[in-house]
């Protein structure tokens, strides 16, 4: 388990679409914060974070069948799953914690981590990183403002139970298929 | 060694595979033909546990492969494409291929050398050329310097001196007592390489054995192998 | 008829082709050989107007490739890949490179019979195998009937069948007094479909002739190969 | 020309992620009059009309390598590059024009349409589609706005200017560079 996340990890850390992501954020949210936008820098901050949890999971489908040599490294398809959310969440948390602190929202981080791995669920239920960005992107920024204005009495769940499902629903997914 | 008994693969309504059974043996190439669509790409994903079968089973040195801890060192596979991400290089590509097996970082130099990799092991995997992808995937497939290797039409893109070369290195890895499974479309290179040929049509294994029982009275493999796949029509 | 002259070209600081001459007569199928990176796919892509030399000259039929109105009707290319968008099917691709060249609708329809993909003409190019889309490839040069064919490893990914196919193929078009440029890496296949043989390497020509010219005393096309392009080691 | 025209004009109607859009944008944009949002619904429109942009112009580059056979098929690039652009203002001006009826805007047919052809010509220029999506997005949705807000006297050009500059750029480029 920790072979196989350590190996994720390193995936993640030598992707140059996951930094160029990353330094786009910080460069959005540092310009943002001096033009101090009327509802804050965080919902500009959670594109970045969002595009960058569905790009780090699928990029395994990209260009190259990646995720063939994935499940010829590590066959047992429940350790991978597990192993890729672990790796994920701790190398996106840093990132998270300094996009928050450059936001002036240090406590926005724990939301932003949510959303990312939810976004990370949706890319490996989708498997095609252009298509899961717009499923995100428009159900968090058009979305759920939308139905917040509308439906403003509705007792939604809460964020983690967001991330709890999508991430049940992209293991159950990722472990059933061929791929 | 490697064993495949009984496999039947049914995708949709499709049947795929019909009850497929081979074994390729240590120490000989086996070379693994059939027409397209015949069901070769389908018998090596179940057999590296990529696709699972409806029956049958097939078995590297007797265990299945998604049973495997450490794969990589238990049987090294080269399917199409390099398996690599486009953006990633070479080296960081096999670095986290090594660690997801425990394999030492030095090994990634090893192979990056041995398939004549090492001078662009820092390009991109999506700046190779065709023949450059194939000697990363093989590379991959050499990380954990397996006694069985499977291998998808492994000169596909190499020119001449690496066609020779992959020759030459199949003979010397068989000849260590390793197993050798390759599929081909190419007749004329087979015939130099393999010892054995398993050929398939249809999903069905249509002929096995030594190359010469499969060539029998053909005047050349091409000829013999086109005989027993006719059903498909030979115009295409 | 294709006549190359003088064509140098310079990547950056890198000459990748230095003088490269030669000429591909009708009639006769001529082979291109290099090993990789010897500038094969550069010389095509000189002679095919997409990319443009320092110096020297690649004509079809006495002209240049760019100047052509309705090119298709003049040569026939096929590259790497079907060069067709993935989502786009394989008919629906056809009809607008007909289209492009003022072609009729029916040719489409024509040569997806001729290279056996009727059945699969409505499927999206991304979804076929390595082989359909080389098929997808070759109808798209067949499409104006040129007189003219300059493929690049056409049977790459072909099956046994569709090798021979395409053997019989390109022996039909050059008796019918065509022109065909063939680049291949498999020279056992080569030595039974060319004619004539370029031999490239290091961006110089450094052989041509007709097939038996250029074999000389070697006991095979491979053996030949190589010994011409030692320069670059022959262990990759 | 004519010929040319006309398969470029088939290229884009057979392209499946464009009818894709084509019909998100129309599902947003009408759920979106539902709800009735605060700064019209035209800016949400335009997303879809520069993505349509985008993947028209950059699908030539995607995976597979059509540009090649569309420079095979009309080597003459400045009579290619005309071409698909007629084809692309032709094909989607009605599009554009039901889009901008739904948003309950008529008026901001032309708009718009300039907008999709300045996205066609980054979408040229940039070669890859999500790239290309990020900053004709991130220029319209992010960087227009907040430059309107913080220098609102400044005398910018006008769209059509916009879009003849980034229409010549991207066809100087098209013709130059090898492909």
């Amino acid at each position: 388990m920790i072979r196989t996340a350590y190996a994720e990890g390193l995936k993640l850390v030598t992707l140059p679409s996951l930094r160029l992501t990353l330094a786009l954020t910080w460069a959005v949210v540092l310009l943002l914060r001096l033009a101090d936008p009327a509802g804050g820098v965080v919902p500009y901050a959670r594109i970045g974070t969002l595009v960058l949890g569905v790009l780090a999971a699928g990029h395994e489908y990209q260009a190259g069948g990646q995720i063939r040599t994935s499940l010829l490294a590590v066959p047992r398809r429940p350790l991978l799953a597990v192993a890729k959310i672990a790796a994920l969440a701790v190398v996106a948390a840093p990132f998270v914690l300094v996009t928050a602190l450059l936001a002036g929202e240090p406590g926005a981080t724990g939301g932003l981590l949510l959303d990312l791995l939810l976004a990370a669920a949706v890319g490996t239920v989708v498997r095609h990183p252009v298509g899961a960005t717009g499923v995100v992107l428009t159900a968090y920024e058009i979305g759920v403002p939308l139905i917040r204005t509308h439906l403003p009495d509705v007792a939604w769940p809460t964020s983690p139970v967001w991330t709890a499902a999508a991430i049940l629903i992209s293991v159950a997914t990722f472990c059933r298929r061929e791929a | 060694m490697i064993t495949v008994e009984g496999v039947t693969r049914v995708r949709g309504r499709t049947r795929i595979l019909h009850e497929v059974g081979f074994t390729a043996r240590p120490g000989r190439v086996t070379g693994f033909l059939g027409p397209n669509g015949a069901g070769k790409t389908s018998t090596l994903r179940v057999l590296l546990g990529l696709d699972r079968p409806q029956a049958g089973r097939a078995l590297i040195d007797g265990r299945r492969y998604a049973e495997l801890e450490r794969p990589l060192t238990v049987a090294g596979a080269l399917l199409d494409g390099s398996g690599a991400h486009r953006s990633r290089t070479a080296r960081a590509h096999l670095r986290w291929v090594a660690a997801s097996n425990g394999l030492p970082k030095g090994r990634v130099d090893e192979v990056l050398e041995l398939v004549g990799l090492s001078a662009d092991a820092g390009k991109r995997a999506g700046r190779y050329s065709l023949g450059m992808s194939r000697r990363l995937g093989l590379a991959t497939a050499l990380l954990g310097d397996p006694p069985v290797l499977i291998l998808d039409e492994p000169v596909n893109g190499l020119d001449p001196a690496g066609i020779r070369w992959m020759r030459t290195f199949l003979r010397e890895r068989a000849d260590q007592g390793r197993t050798v499974l390759l599929s081909s479309h190419l007749m004329g290179e087979l015939a130099e390489t393999a010892d054995d040929v398993v050929i398939i049509d249809q999903g069905r294994v249509v002929s096995a054995g030594t190359l010469a029982e499969v060539v029998g009275d053909h005047p050349t493999l091409e000829d013999a192998f086109l005989a027993r796949t006719a059903s498909r029509g030979a115009a295409w």
